[in-house]
Formats: C-alpha cells, sequence, structure tokens
C-alpha cells in the first residue's frame, strides 16, 4: 500500500501541478509533492528490513488476457535507486528554482511524471510494467529536453529519443520471447528467474536486453546521443537524465540480466567488459580537451558509468556492492556539477571553460563547493565516490588484472580533467567576464550544502547504504551462480 | 439484420429530408439512425443468427460493425459546415455515406461470398461518388477516377477468384467451402489455389496492402479530408473484418499455401509504407503512407492464425480508427484556417489551441505505438500474434519499421510545439470538440486498461 | 590511556580545520593564529605523553577500532588506528615540527588576505597525516595518503590567481594520483594474496612467504610505484620543485618534513614485505641513488633559493630510498628524522630571507645578508653542515648509516652515494655564501628594508637548528660506541632490520671518505663564490652544454611534455573529432540518412499514373500466380 | 432447356476455364495499354463477363443453381457501376476535356 503511495504521488502531483497550478505556483506545488514522496521513501527505509526479501509488494490483476499484472515490491537494490529517485527530484527541482521557465506548470508536471516513471522502473517485479515504466520515463524527459532546451533541440532529441526507443523494443521483443517460454503465461520476474534457456537463446535474450541498458546507460559504443543531449538539454533535464534516468540501465541489468540469463551474461560479459573498459579510458581521454564544460561532465560521466557496468559484470559482491554505491555517488556529484555550471552559465552566459577563470577569488563559497563535488568525482578518499569506486576497480582487478589496472587510468585522467577544468573555470585571475560575477544564494545555497553533505557523509559513513543492498546483492550472486552450476 | 435495415432507412430519411429542405434535421436525423443501429448491435450480442444462410450476425460481426458504426458516428459530427461550401444539397452526401455503411455491415457479416460481393460493391460504389464530390476540384476528380477505374479492375479479380472457388467446391458458402477443405485438404482441386490467390488479390487491394496500395495515397490526398478519414478508418476496418473472416475461417486448412506469399506482401507492405511516409511534405498524404504501414502491422493477425487473430485485428483497428479521427479532425480545423494540409501549416499550433494540439498530439503518440496509448496495445498483441510461432525476423522488421514511423510521427508533435509558426487560432465548434475529447479519452483508456475489448470475441 | 584518547590526537586539528575554515573570515588573525597553532600543540602534548607511556609499556602495539568502513563480502576494512614506535616517532615528528612551522607561519603569512584559510589548510593537512601514519591498514592509511595529496594541491595553489601556481598545484596532485595508482593496485593485488589488508594480518602471512616470491615482488614493485609519486622519486619527482610555489612554511612542512616522506614510512612500515623480494629492493636502491644523484646534478646550478632546497630534498629522499632499497630501514628512518630537522630548518630559513628581502627568490640579488639577519645565518648554517654530513650533527650519523649498508651491498652505490654527498655539501654552501657572504647585489630600495624576522620566526629557527645538530644521538652506532637507541625503539614495530657486517676500519674509513668529500667540496664552493665572488650567470646567457642539461633540470619537463601530454590531448582530440563525431556518430547518424534517402527514391514509385499502377499490380498478380503454380507443382 | 444443359455439358470444363481466363486476360491487358478511360471501362466489363461465363459454367457443371444467381448479381451491380463510372469520367472529362487517364496525374510522390 504505502508502495502505491510512493509510485503515484508524484504522478497526482503531475496532474496537480499541470492542471491547476499557475504559472508561478507550479514550482512550489512540485517541490512540495517531491518532498512528500521523499518523505514517503524515508519512511518505506524506516520500516525496510535490510534482508533478501521483497518487502511492500502490491500485485494486482492488470490485464487478465494477456497475463500482465501491476506486480510491484522493494528489496535492497530497489530500495538504493528509490532512494536515489526521491532524494535527487527535490534537489533538481529545487536547482531549477532559478530559472523562469515557459508554461512552468508544464515543465513541473513532465518532472514528477518522469519521478512516477523511474519509480515504476525501480520497483517493477512484472517485466510488462517493468517495460511501461521504462518507456513512461522516456516521454517526458523527451518533451522536457526539447521544449525547454537549447540549440538544435529538436534533432539532437528526436536523435536521442529514437536511439533509446530502438534499444527499448528490442527489449520488448526480449520479454516477449521470455514470457512465451514461461509456462505460467505471466512477466513475473520470479518466474522469468525460474526459466531454464539453453545458452544460445540465453545469448540472444541477453543481447535483446543489454542493447537497451547499455544505451540508456550508456556504454561505448553506444554513447553518442549522450553528449549532445545533455549539453543542449536545460539543466534540470540534463540533471534527471545523467543522475537518475542513466541509473535505470545499470538497475535494468542487475534486476533483469544478470539473474536472468545468467549464461548469457556469462558468454558475454567479457565483451562487455572490454567494452565497458575501453569506455572508462576513451572517454576520460575525450574529455581531457572538452573545451564545452557541460560535455566535459557528460564524458565523464560516460566514463564513470563505464565502470559501473564493469563492476557488475564481474558478478562479484564488491563489484555489485560498488555499483550500488556508485549509482548514488555518482547521481548526487553529477547533478552537483551541472548545478555548478548552470550557476556559471546563469550568471556569465557561457560554459566555455577558455571565456571563465578566477571565479573562486569572486564567489569562494562557490569554489569550495565546486571543490568538494570535483573530488567526490574523482574519488578521493573520504568522500562518496572512492567508495564506490574502490569497490568497483577492486572488482575489475579481481575479474582480470590488467583490465583492473587499465580501468585504474580514470583514477589519474579523471583527476587531469577534472582539475584541468577546475583551474581553467576557478582558478587563475578574473577577466573582464567573471570579474562582477556573484557568489552563490539562497536556494544555490541550499541545493549546493546538501549535495556537499551527502558526499562526505557517504563517503565517511558508508556502512548503512551498504547495508540496506547487501542482503540482496548476496540472495542475487547466490541465483545466479545457483543457475549457472544447476543448470545444463 | 435489423442493423442494415436502420442504416438503410435512415438513408432513405436523410435523402428525403433534403428533399423537403430539412437541413437542420438531417444530422440529428443521421446520429439518431446511427445510435439505434449501435444499440441493436449491443442488444444482439451474444446471441449469434444466421439470416437465410447469407449472413451470420455474430459477435465478431457485431464488434467490427460496432466500431464501424461509431466511427461513422464521430465522423458524422465533424461533416458540421463541411459539406456545405461543396454544394447546397448535403442530404446526397449523408445518404451515400450511410449507403456505404451498409456495405461495410454486410461485408463484416457475411456468410456467402455473394454478400462479401455485394457488400464491397455497394460500398465501392458510394465512395467511387464520395472521393469524387468535389466537381470542379481537380484533385478530387483524378481521385475518384484513380479510385474507380482500379477498384473495378481490381473487382474483376476478386470475382475471378470467387468464380474459381465456386468452381473448385460448387458453394459460394464459406462454411461449406471450409468443410470441403477440411475432409478433403490432401487433394483440393487445383482451381482453389488461384481462386485463393486472386481473391487475396482483391481484398489485399481493398485494405491498401502492397502492390496493390497504389491508389491509396493518391485517392486519399485527393479525396475530401472527410472521406479520406472515412475510408483511412472504417473502411479499412471493413476490408480487415472481411479479409479476416474469409481467411482465418474458410481457407485456414490452407494456411501454409497462402501464408508465405501474405509475409512477402506484409513485409512489403510495412517498409514501404513506413519509409515512404518519411518524407512526406503533406500530411494527409504522410497518413495515406502511415495508414498502409499499418495494414502491414494488421495483416500479422493473418501471418499466423491464432485464437486471438481477431480480437487483435479489433483491438488494432479500434486503437488505429480513433487516432486517425483525432488526426482528420484537426487537420480538417486547421485546413479551413490555412488552407493547406501541409505540416509545416501545423507550426506553432500549440500555442493557441492547447487542446488540439494535445489530442493530436496523443493521437500521434497512439499511432506510432507509445505506451500507454492503446496504439501500443494493438502494436503488442500484433508482435505476440506472430511471436505465437517465432516469427522473429518479422518483428524485427516491424521493429525497424516502427522506429521510422516514430520519425514521421513525432515530426507533427514536433511542428505542433516546437516549430515557430504563425499562431492561427481555430475556430472548433462543440463537436469537435466533443470528438476530439472522446477519442482522447478512448485511446488512453484502452492504452492503461485495454481488458476492456481484449477478448471481446 | 593511549586507546583511549589516540582519537584526540587527529581529531583535535581537524577540529582546529573546522573551525579556522568557518570563521576565516569572522576571526581574528590572532585567534586564527592562535587556534590553529593551539590543535597541534595540544597533539603534540598527547604524542609526548603517549610517546612515553609507550616506551614504558612492555605492549608496543596498540590496535584502537573505531567502526567498519566498508565491509562487504569477504572485504573488511575497519577505521582503526595503529599506534606503535613507528606511528609513535611519526607523531612526534609531525606534529612537533608542524607546531613550530604554525608558530612560524603566524608571523610569516600575517599580511596576507588568506590568512585563516591558510591554517585551515595546514591544520587539515596536519590532520591527514595523522591518519596516514595511525592508519592500521593500508585503506585507512590511503585515506591520510590521498588527503594530503589534496592539502599539497590547495597549498601549493594557495595563491590561486597566479596561473602558474595553480599548474604546478594541478601537476603535484596528477603526478602523485600515478603514483596512487600503483599503490591502489597493490593493495588489490596483496587482498588477493592475504585476504586482508590489516597489517596485523598481512605481515605475519606475508613473514611466513619464501623470499624471492614474483607476487610479493610486484606488490613490492607497485607500492614503490605509489611511494615514487608520494616522496618524488623518478620519474615522478618533477613535481616537488614545482610545489615550490606555495608559501615557503608549507614547502617546509609538507615538501620538506612530512608528506615527502610517507613515500618511506610506508616502505619502512611493509619492510616485510619488501625484504621478501630481493629485486624490487634492487630497483628501490637503483631509483634512489639515480634520483639523489640526479637531484645533486641539478641543484648545481639553479639560482632561486627554494628551488636549490627543493632539489636537495628530492636528492635526500632518493637518498633515504637507497637506504631502503638496501635494508637499512633503520638508517633510512633515521635520515627521515634529521632531515625532517634540518631541511625544515633550511626551508624556514630560506622564508626568513625572502620574507625580509619582500618575497626575493633569485639569490643572484641576495648577498651580504650574514650581518643583516644573524640569527637566520646562524641557524641556517648548522642546519647546512648538518646536510653536508659534518660530524658531529645530526645529518652525518642518519646519512653515514645508509652509505654504510649501501657499501655492504653493492660499492657502486655506495659511490654514487659518496658522489652525492659531495655535490650536496657544494651545492648547499653555494647557496649559502651566495645568500649570506659577499655584498647585497639586490636594488638599494630593498637593501634599506633589510630586517631580521619577528620572534615568532626567529625561535622555531633556534628550535630546529638545536634539534639538526644533536639529532644524530637518536641513533648512535656502535662504532661511536652507541647503542642505536632507534633502532632497538624501532623493532618494537616490527620493522626488519639489516646488520653491518662491516669491521669498525672499513665503517671508519667509509665516514672518513665521504666527510672527506664534503670538506673538500666546501672548499671548492668557498674558493668558487667567496674568494672569486663568482655569481651565477643570467638565465638567457651562454653556458656549456652540462650546465645547462643541469639549469633545464635535465629538460624532464619537456620530454614528458612531449611523450605523455602532448600525444594524450592529441588523441583526446582525435578521439573526439574523428572517432567520436565523424566514425560512430557517423554510423549512428548513417542509419537515419538512409532511411531519409530511401524515402526519397521510394516515394518516385508513386507516380501519380494510372496505368502505371495497374501494371505494378499485374505484376504483382503474376508472380503470386506463378508462386502458385509452382507451389502445386 | 434440358437439352441447352446438355449441349453445355458437351464440352469438358476446361474449355470453359481456359476459355474465360483468355478473355479474362484480354480484358485486363486491354486495361494495361489502353490510355482512353472508357475503353479502359469497357476492358473492365469484358473481365467481369468472362467471369460471368465461367460461373455459368461452373453453375452447370455443379448443377447447382446459385452459380447463376450470382451472374444476375454481377449484373446488376457491374450495370450500378457503369452508371457512376460514365458520370465520374464524364465529370472528369468537363474539367480536363480529355477523358487520357494519363492527363490526370497531379497527384504523385
Amino acid at each position: 500500500m504505502e508502495l502505491l503511495i510512493l509510485i503515484f504521488l508524484p504522478l497526482v502531483g503531475a496532474i496537480a501541478t499541470a492542471l491547476f497550478a499557475k504559472q508561478n505556483t507550479a514550482k512550489v506545488a512540485a517541490l512540495a509533492f517531491s518532498i512528500f514522496s521523499l518523505a514517503v521513501a524515508i519512511g518505506l527505509l524506516c520500516k525496510f528490513t535490510p534482508d533478501a526479501s521483497t518487502q511492500f509488494s502490491v500485485n494486482y490483476q492488470w490485464i487478465r488476457q494477456l497475463g500482465i499484472n501491476f506486480h510491484v515490491g522493494i528489496d535492497g537494490i530497489s530500495m538504493i535507486t528509490v532512494l536515489l529517485t526521491n532524494v535527487l527530484t527535490p534537489l533538481i527541482i529545487l536547482a531549477s528554482y532559478k530559472h523562469e521557465y515557459k508554461n512552468a506548470n508544464a515543465f513541473y508536471a513532465l518532472i514528477l511524471f518522469m519521478q512516477a516513471g523511474l519509480l515504476l522502473v525501480f520497483t517493477a517485479l512484472d517485466a510488462f510494467l517493468f517495460y511501461i515504466g521504462w518507456e513512461a520515463a522516456l516521454i517526458p524527459i523527451y518533451f522536457i529536453c526539447a521544449t525547454w532546451g537549447g540549440k538544435d533541440r529538436i534533432k539532437v532529441n528526436m536523435k536521442f529519443f529514437v536511439y533509446t526507443i530502438a534499444g527499448s523494443l528490442f527489449m520488448l521483443l526480449g520479454i516477449i520471447y521470455l514470457y512465451l517460454q514461461n509456462p505460467a503465461n505471466n512477466f513475473e520476474l520470479a518466474e522469468f528467474y525460474k526459466l531454464e534457456l539453453d545458452s544460445t537463446q540465453q545469448g540472444w535474450i541477453f543481447w535483446a536486453f543489454f542493447i537497451a541498458f547499455a544505451i540508456k546507460m550508456p556504454i561505448f559504443p553506444f554513447h553518442t546521443w549522450q553528449p549532445d543531449t545533455y549539453t543542449t538539454a536545460p539543466t534540470p533535464g540534463t540533471m534527471l537524465l545523467s543522475g537518475i534516468m542513466l541509473k535505470m540501465g545499470i538497475y535494468g541489468v542487475i534486476r533483469w540480466l544478470l539473474p536472468v540469463v545468467p549464461h548469457g551474461v556469462q558468454d558475454w560479459s567479457c565483451v562487455v567488459m572490454l567494452l565497458a573498459v575501453i569506455g572508462v579510458v576513451y572517454a576520460a581521454i575525450i574529455a581531457f580537451m572538452q573545451k564545452d564544460a557541460k560535455r566535459l561532465v557528460a564524458y565523464s560521466s560516460i566514463s564513470h558509468v563505464g565502470l559501473i557496468a564493469a563492476g557488475i559484470f564481474t558478478l562479484s559482491h564488491q563489484g555489485l556492492q560498488g555499483s550500488m554505491v556508485q549509482m548514488l555517488s555518482h547521481g548526487i556529484n553529477v547533478i552537483g556539477l551541472f548545478f555548478v555550471l548552470d550557476i556559471v552559465q546563469s550568471r556569465l552566459g557561457t560554459n566555455k571553460v577558455d571565456e571563465l577563470g578566477g571565479l573562486a577569488k569572486v564567489a569562494p563559497q562557490l569554489a569550495i563547493t565546486f571543490l568538494i563535488i570535483l573530488l567526490g568525482t574523482v574519488a578521493l578518499p573520504g568522500t562518496n565516490g572512492f567508495i564506490g569506486e574502490f569497490l568497483l576497480l577492486m572488482s575489475v582487478y579481481n575479474y582480470h588484472a590488467w583490465l583492473g589496472a587499465v580501468a585504474g587510468l580514470t583514477i589519474i585522467f579523471g583527476a587531469v580533467y577534472m582539475f584541468r577544468s577546475y583551474q581553467k573555470i576557478m582558478l587563475g585571475e578574473t577577466n573582464a567576464l567573471t570579474a562582477s560575477f556573484k557568489d552563490i544564494n539562497g536556494t544555490e545555497k541550499v541545493v549546493l550544502y546538501t549535495i556537499c553533505a551527502l558526499i562526505i557523509v557517504i563517503g565517511v559513513y558508508p556502512k548503512p547504504l551498504l547495508q540496506i543492498s547487501d542482503a540482496s546483492v548476496q540472495h542475487l550472486l547466490e541465483q545466479i551462480n545457483h543457475k549457472l552450476t544447476g543448470v545444463n | 439484420m435489423n442493423i442494415i435495415i436502420t442504416i438503410a432507412v435512415t438513408a432513405l430519411v436523410v435523402l428525403y429530408a433534403g428533399l423537403f429542405k430539412a437541413k437542420k434535421a438531417l444530422l440529428p436525423l443521421t446520429l439518431l439512425g446511427l445510435l439505434v443501429s449501435l444499440g441493436f448491435a449491443i442488444c444482439s450480442w451474444n446471441q449469434p443468427t444466421v439470416h437465410f444462410g447469407m449472413m451470420q450476425i455474430d459477435n465478431f460481426a457485431l464488434a467490427f460493425a460496432g466500431i464501424s458504426i461509431i466511427g461513422t458516428f464521430l465522423i458524422f459530427l465533424l461533416t458540421q459546415r463541411y459539406f456545405a461550401e461543396n454544394s447546397p444539397n448535403v442530404a446526397e452526401y449523408f445518404t451515400l455515406i450511410l449507403f456505404a455503411l451498409c456495405g461495410i455491415v454486410i461485408m463484416v457479416s457475411y456468410k456467402n461470398l455473394s454478400m462479401l460481393f455485394i457488400g464491397v460493391e455497394i460500398m465501392s460504389v458510394c465512395l467511387y461518388i464520395l472521393a469524387g464530390i468535389r466537381k470542379l476540384n481537380f484533385a478530387s476528380n483524378e481521385a475518384s477516377l484513380k479510385y474507380f477505374l482500379m477498384g473495378a479492375f481490381s473487382t474483376g479479380f476478386l470475382l475471378f477468384g470467387i468464380a474459381l472457388i465456386y468452381g473448385a467446391t460448387g458453394s459460394f458458402d464459406i462454411d461449406v467451402i471450409q468443410n470441403v477443405l477440411v475432409n478433403n485438404v490432401s487433394n483440393v482441386s487445383p482451381l482453389f489455389y488461384p481462386g485463393i490467390i486472386l481473391m487475396m488479390v482483391g481484398l489485399c487491394f481493398k485494405v491498401g496492402a502492397a502492390p496493390f496500395h497504389f491508389w491509396t495515397p493518391d485517392v486519399y490526398e485527393g479525396a475530401p479530408s472527410l472521406i479520406t478519414a472515412f475510408m483511412s478508418t472504417v473502411v479499412k476496418t471493413a476490408g480487415f473484418a472481411a479479409f479476416l473472416r474469409l481467411f482465418a475461417g474458410a481457407f485456414e486448412p490452407l494456411h501454409d499455401f497462402w501464408m508465405p506469399a501474405l509475409m512477402v506482401i506484409v513485409i512489403i507492405t510495412l517498409c514501404l509504407g513506413n519509409i515512404t511516409a518519411l518524407y512526406q511534405k503533406n500530411f494527409k498524404r504522410m497518413l495515406a503512407y502511415s495508414s498502409i504501414s499499418h495494414a502491414g502491422y494488421l495483416l500479422f493477425s493473418l501471418v499466423v492464425l491464432t485464437a486471438s487473430s481477431a480480437s487483435n485485428v479489433l483491438v488494432y483497428a479500434a486503437a488505429y480508427t480513433f487516432a486517425s479521427i483525432v488526426a482528420f479532425a484537426v487537420l480538417i480545423n486547421v485546413k479551413q484556417k490555412t488552407g493547406s494540409d501541409d505540416i509545416e501549416s501545423f507550426n506553432g499550433l500549440a500555442k493557441r489551441n492547447p487542446l488540439a494540439a494535445l489530442a493530436l498530439t496523443i493521437a500521434m503518440l497512439s499511432l506510432a505505438g507509445i505506451p500507454l496509448t492503446a496504439g501500443f496495445i494493438g502494436k503488442y498483441v500484433m508482435f505476440l500474434n506472430v511471436l505465437e510461432n517465432y516469427q522473429i525476423i518479422l518483428v524485427v522488421i516491424a521493429i525497424l519499421n516502427a522506429l521510422v514511423g516514430f520519425y514521421y510521427y513525432f515530426r507533427v508533435i514536433i511542428a505542433v510545439y516546437f516549430k515557430e509558426g504563425k499562431e492561427i487560432e481555430l475556430d472548433t465548434p462543440m463537436q469537435y470538440k466533443v470528438v476530439l475529447v472522446v477519442s482522447t479519452i478512448v485511446i488512453l483508456l484502452l492504452g492503461v486498461y485495454p481488458s476492456l475489448i481484449l477478448n471481446l470475441i | 590511556m593511549i586507546t583511549s584518547l589516540l582519537w584526540l590526537i587527529p581529531v583535535l586539528p581537524l577540529l582546529g580545520f573546522v573551525i579556522n575554515g568557518l570563521g576565516r573570515n569572522t576571526l581574528s588573525k590572532g585567534a586564527v593564529g592562535f587556534i590553529g597553532s593551539g590543535v597541534v600543540l595540544a597533539s603534540f602534548m598527547l604524542s609526548v605523553c603517549f610517546f612515553f607511556e609507550l616506551s614504558s609499556s612492555v605492549e608496543k602495539q596498540f590496535t584502537v577500532n573505531f567502526f567498519d568502513w566498508i565491509s562487504v563480502g569477504d572485504l573488511k576494512i575497519p577505521l582503526s588506528f595503529l599506534y606503535d614506535p613507528l606511528s609513535a616517532i611519526m607523531l612526534l615528528i609531525i606534529t612537533g615540527i608542524g607546531f613550530l612551522i604554525h608558530i612560524y607561519s603566524t608571523a610569516y603569512m600575517h599580511e596576507d588576505a588568506g590568512f585563516g584559510k591558510f591554517f585551515a589548510y595546514l591544520n587539515l593537512f596536519i590532520f591527514f597525516m595523522l591518519i596516514l601514519v595511525l592508519g592500521s591498514n593500508y585503506i585507512v592509511m590511503f585515506i591520510g595518503w590521498e588527503g594530503v595529496g589534496l592539502c599539497s594541491y590547495l597549498l601549493i595553489g594557495f595563491w590561486f590567481t597566479n596561473n602558474s601556481y595553480a599548474s604546478a598545484a594541478k601537476k603535484a596532485f596528477v603526478m602523485n594520483r600515478i603514483g596512487d595508482l600503483g599503490f591502489l593496485l597493490g593493495v588489490f593485488l596483496m587482498f588477493q594474496v592475504f585476504g586482508s589488508l590489516e597489517f596485523a594480518k598481512v605481515f605475519p602471512q606475508a613473514a611466513n612467504m619464501l623470499p624471492g616470491d614474483n607476487t610479493m615482488a610486484i606488490i613490492g614493485i607497485l607500492l614503490f610505484i605509489g611511494a615514487c609519486g608520494k616522496s618524488a622519486q623518478l620519474p615522478l619527482f618533477t613535481w616537488l620543485p614545482d610545489a615550490m610555489a606555495g608559501p615557503t612554511p608549507v614547502s617546509a612542512l609538507i615538501h620538506a618534513a612530512t608528506m615527502v616522506t610517507a613515500g618511506i614510512y610506508m616502505i619502512a612500515r611493509s619492510s616485510v614485505v619488501f625484504d621478501l623480494a630481493p629485486f624490487t629492493q634492487n630497483i628501490i636502491a637503483i631509483v634512489g641513488a639515480a634520483t639523489a644523484l640526479i637531484a645533486a646534478l641539478i641543484a648545481l646550478t639553479q639560482t632561486d633559493i627554494k628551488k636549490v632546497l627543493a632539489y636537495s630534498t628530492v636528492s635526500q629522499l632518493g637518498y633515504m630510498f637507497l637506504g631502503l632499497g638496501v635494508g637499512a630501514y633503520t638508517g633510512s628512518f633515521f635520515h627521515v628524522l634529521t632531515h625532517a630537522f634540518f631541511k625544515a630548518l633550511l626551508f624556514l630559513g630560506a622564508g626568513a630571507v625572502i620574507h625580509s628581502l619582500h618575497h626575493e627568490q633569485d639569490m643572484r640579488h641576495m648577498g651580504g645578508l650574514k650581518a643583516k639577519l644573524k640569527t637566520t645565518f646562524a641557524t641556517m648554517m648548522i642546519g647546512t653542515i648538518a646536510i653536508a654530513g659534518i660530524p658531529p650533527f645530526s645529518g652525518f650519523f642518519s646519512k653515514d648509516e645508509i652509505l654504510a649498508h649501501a657499501y655492504q651491498h653493492s660499492p657502486v652505490l655506495w659511490g654514487v652515494g659518496v658522489l652525492t654527498a659531495f655535490l650536496t655539501a657544494f651545492y648547499m654552501f653555494r647557496m649559502m655564501f651566495l645568500t649570506f657572504y659577499g655584498k647585497f647585489r639586490g636594488s638599494h630600495h630593498t637593501e634599506e628594508h633589510i630586517h631580521e624576522s619577528p620572534k615568532a620566526m626567529t625561535i622555531p629557527l633556534v628550535v630546529l637548528a638545536i634539534l639538526a645538530a644533536v639529532g644524530g644521538l637518536l641513533n648512535i652506532p656502535h662504532v661511536f660506541g652507541g647503542n642505536e637507541w632507534l633502532a632497538h625503539w624501532l623493532t618494537g614495530a616490527k620493522v626488519t632490520q639489516s646488520h653491518l657486517e662491516l669491521d669498525h676500519t672499513t665503517e671508519f674509513t667509509l665516514m672518513g671518505v665521504s666527510v672527506l668529500a664534503a670538506v673538500v667540496a666546501i672548499l671548492l664552493a668557498y674558493s668558487k663564490y667567496v674568494k672569486k665572488a663568482e655569481v651565477p650567470v643570467a638565465d638567457e646567457a651562454p653556458r656549456t652544454a652540462l650546465e645547462k642539461l643541469s639549469y633545464h633540470k635535465f629538460y624532464l619537463d619537456e620530454i614528458y611534455d612531449a611523450i605523455i601530454r602532448k600525444p594524450l590531448d592529441a588523441f583526446s582530440t582525435f578521439f573526439y573529432k574523428i572517432i567520436d563525431n565523424k566514425v560512430i556518430d557517423g554510423l549512428v547518424n548513417g542509419l537515419g540518412w538512409t532511411a531519409n534517402e530511401g524515402s526519397k527514391s521510394l516515394r518516385l514509385l508513386q507516380s501519380g499514373n494510372v496505368g502505371y499502377y495497374i501494371m505494378m499490380m499485374v505484376i504483382g498478380i503474376v508472380a503470386l500466380l506463378l508462386y502458385t503454380y509452382l507451389s502445386i507443382a | 432447356m434440358g437439352s441447352l444443359f446438355e449441349n453445355m455439358q458437351a464440352v469438358p470444363l476446361n474449355h470453359y476455364i481456359w476459355f474465360c481466363a483468355i478473355i479474362f486476360t484480354i480484358g485486363v491487358v486491354g486495361v494495361l495499354v489502353r490510355r482512353n478511360a472508357i475503353v479502359i471501362f469497357m476492358s473492365v466489363e469484358l473481365m467481369l463477363n468472362a467471369v460471368n461465363l465461367l460461373l455459368a459454367a461452373f453453375s452447370v457443371h455443379h448443377n447447382d443453381p446459385s452459380g447463376q444467381v450470382f451472374v444476375f448479381f454481377i449484373m446488376a451491380l457491374a450495370a450500378a457501376e457503369v452508371a457512376v463510372g460514365l458520370s465520374i469520367i464524364v465529370m472528369v472529362y468537363r474539367n480536363t476535356q480529355s477523358i487520357d487517364i494519363n492527363v490526370l496525374n497531379r497527384l504523385k510522390w
């Protein structure tokens, strides 16, 4: 029941905002609703017992004739992503406060609608429902980016939309296939786990699903939609995309790929690992020379996500837990970075690093918060980034030493491009443009301080976070190994 | 039976009303008649009756008749000051549409091939005229002539097919034909096979499947938008119903023989329709090509015959009908203002007309097959249908086509919302609003809770 | 008491950081200075108490466990401290010298706008450094390890408005990161082998392994790479000279006394592992020796007083690694200790000089300051003698111990060592003479304002000078009837010892040679820079090839630029412009383009011509009938 | 009347089939090659008549009257079609002064 509230509250909020809110009240309403849902999520967290079981599950018959049920529930893995969604959404809405968007009520309604879709994805236990959520999250972000985005937003977002939906259609094909294989004639995750497919079938299903997830994350070489989209989208859109939406791909892999077709995963993991690690280095290197800071962050995000993917496909406890923490951390850090860039953009109208400089002198507060976020991104011990990246690198290293070493380059490269851009933007002497820069104020402070606090708290005391998903991950791995050893 | 009678009577009454210059009364009369016939359709639900071995009013027939009637009803709502500018005597057009509807009801409920033929002809003859009602408009003339010539031509093949089948089985009754087939599948008269193929040709022409689709874009573009709406929704649905009755029923035993041919047709239709639609500037023409591609999806139900083939077609047809009607409603509305039916003329529509814009968007999403709209459920059941015996290649092709589809359907949405245009303000009459709202609600309802019509038949 | 209060030692500076950080704009400079130095003094006091408690107690290792930091599956990393003789000494150095430098800074930075910020950073550094030496496993150590890197970044770039300073800071961080990757990989491998990262669990297991084990060698090399980054060894040392961009107290604290010795600490800590890998040890020794020599050569021609000291630091660190390589863990650590004293002293002295000359660092514009800056001169002279290795000053003992072990290991290494010692003595005295002797070469204006620094700066100098003078007493070798107190002390920390099997005569000769070398060097320097009163030529003036090589630091920066940075940036552009935008994205867009073109051509099928349509239909029909005919027949 | 049956049955069914097929094909070819709307229309009628004859033949062959009934249906509807068709052609002629089908190809692509 609580779960239904959790999922439908944002939807109600969306409708309410769309219909009743005025231009000026929209953001307030949206913020209120997102904070409610955060409260609900925290309530769930309190009632949540960190074991492997699926809790708060709700199961209604939805489309009887097609064996589709509205079956949702939360286990440790979902809990993390749900938290991610509901913690970040208020921050994102708050971050958009200083902007005045045309048709604000539509804008914020779409954000909330997307939140609902995301929550559906993260809690669905029915493949069809999962797919519905998957698309339901895509439509609003398309409209957000295409309506309020920057230059040549239409072309870019069309590409983004068709690219991602191409992946998801193949996933749909895979889902239908599994459904037809399923003697129980339904889309229940639990039933899918029980399926015993031979390894060729598993291989096909694996790719059908993986393409969808790979495009969403995105993993090299399916990433080319991402930098353009991030750069043209309005900042809240970029935050939603990078902070939460790409986690759909990661979550999908963990929940729908690994346990359902373990043999497929086993057979192909080497390829995926290779792609992922290539992506890690490749994107990092590209980030070196980026002139546009937003684009730079976009590439850095590709690099980080590549590492997460690599960690997952090691099928190791460290890898999966690492990816869990890193999902959250990356979400927090990346929206922090984008917010900082948005502040700069909105003040000075540019994100070209060469035109900036010396901001630290005129805006010390911004400089400090930016630095903390940046340290989180480059995974300095004591920040949230380190926990995840350490576990991930360790798992990759255990999977294959050289692969680990190559992936480890991200530690160096990350520092290079991040500190390069930091120097270009914040350090040095102020120029004509930046001399009159105003330091952060009001809501900006709230957002940035919250983010910094999260970064440090998670970095110093990650234990509770790790505990949430620990049992579930353990259970998942047991399932996989059982299938790998048990079946043919 | 009484459905047909009601419609026919309504038609005549309207005609007379027209004679007595009762302009005001026409629309109410028509709508009333349609409602009554719809009422009959609902009443006789679950009580299949056979009339003189000629017509079989079963749930299948009733469901499709119902959809056709509802579709026609909505389209009639759009006739508000539509025909007025063409000619003084609107009544005739109403009558013709109603007679066409009669033919359609016969088409969906025939039990005897002669009835099929008669239904098809009644419908077609009316449409030939309706396509050309703009006597002085070249496009309208051309549309009507092309439609007529090719229609007559294709009827020839339909008839030849019927003749051969008659020759092979000695009966026009589809049940008898089926029994003949079932009893000796092994040694069917060689006349039968060309018969099937020729009938397939005839029907493919009616539903506009490649390579017998060529009339569709031209006629759809040339004919008055309202008639195009009628043709592309109600008529098409009826064509599929007829197709289904024959091929899923009588010819089912020879599925292995005609399926490969149909498969090829399906694939050509899909690719041709979608890819060609991609480059169209004209909204109407784009819809014409999209209707071709939808014909491709609809034929999925025949590529693999399953228990739910018929209901799948029903779902898809319903989704498609409502979406198209919305599209045409907005189109007519816009054209009245701008005088053009290019996609550009939709630019910046959303600024002044949020309702129309929203409805159109949802319709496009439905046509494109985005989840939570009826169109998605339609596509989904079709995919499910063919995947029942693992036609994966076909589905992959369909998926690729769907992707192409997204491009051109979203072109419209982009025009409506993101393109800057002269901010026209439509004067949307009440009926239009009703149609838009109702259809949109239906689309979303079917998308969220399709159980309503799934397995209806 | 140790176990109960150990956490205070790092937490106090952290507290200072928080207070100064938050109040950097509100608190008065006095308050900031007081808090900043006070917290460090407090933790120094604590370390002293603990030190005595430790020396009195039998139990030599105290582990304090706070909470599970990261625990995933079989990987359990508690946040816990280890207090043993090794960390005890490190604590004393860090907090002690740290305190002195804080005091010094109160005066040195007094005019600076970022006074509060500076002390906040310093406190933060002390905190991380303490974590580094207190960590009871490699990961907690790594927290400090990277933390100090961060602080060094912050402090090098303290005057960030100067872009070159900012670049220097970035360079330092990145170079450290290169090492850190090695460190991490080493840790991963170690976890694979030992299934734990706790010193207490790793070393006992390692002890049971037989020497020459490959894995151990690899672990050793990886850890050593980490040490190279942090302790500025070849090939990663180029960041340290640039790091002189930071305020001088920072150079003294971070880049001379404490942080740069973290590498030595880490290796001494893991001495068990390294003893199992002779191969690795040789590498360390060779790298160390090479670094020592090259840095010394570079120092010969530098004209910036701080640069000279920086290179001498690198050179001395090389010495320490040489020591580690030849197994003289105690010796190296001893040298860490003494070096901390005299190098901090020298830097602070240099700072005093620079301070009094209004931030003039070029020795070509100094000279004749002996009279004006008496204390500074006296103290610095002591430091110089100490570093030159003249008995009985501290540097002599530590350096000598290393050299002795080096000789026992291989005379070549010893030779290099002595040569370095010779060079060291030369360039150090060159610096002294250029700075303090002769007559002032700066502008007349500055000359008038030259003045001795305030007490806050001179007192630390004096204290350090005393330490630099007597520090050697900590570990007087047996040859002088000493009892090698430090060596015994460190045995409590499981730091392995290699024993000197040299008879006393050899030892004496070795000492004699090195001392002789030093003395000769001093005399040379004297004749060159005092008698002849030579002054280094201006930058653009012609030099001999060797001088050029030395003056341009063997062009290492340029080489790295050419073989690493430029190619990477080129790759970056290439990947972005070609691979990403053209190839991959081109492929993606290509699909869309194909569809569009297909549409353009396909639509021509629709010719609008009825005859043609019918023709197509008929073709279709014929094809179908053909199919029928074939399938029946 | 009976005699008619015998006379027709005297001719083997195949002959009828081939004969009708040929006439039908002639019709089709006519539609293909001619550009005059009226002539095309006549060819279509030829096709229909071929079908009529075939139906008649079959109905005799199966001696089952429904075939001939069907023929009447076809004739009736053909007549209707003629009416509509000719009027369309006339309408077109009014506008274009021509009944050449290739004149009308404004709608294309």
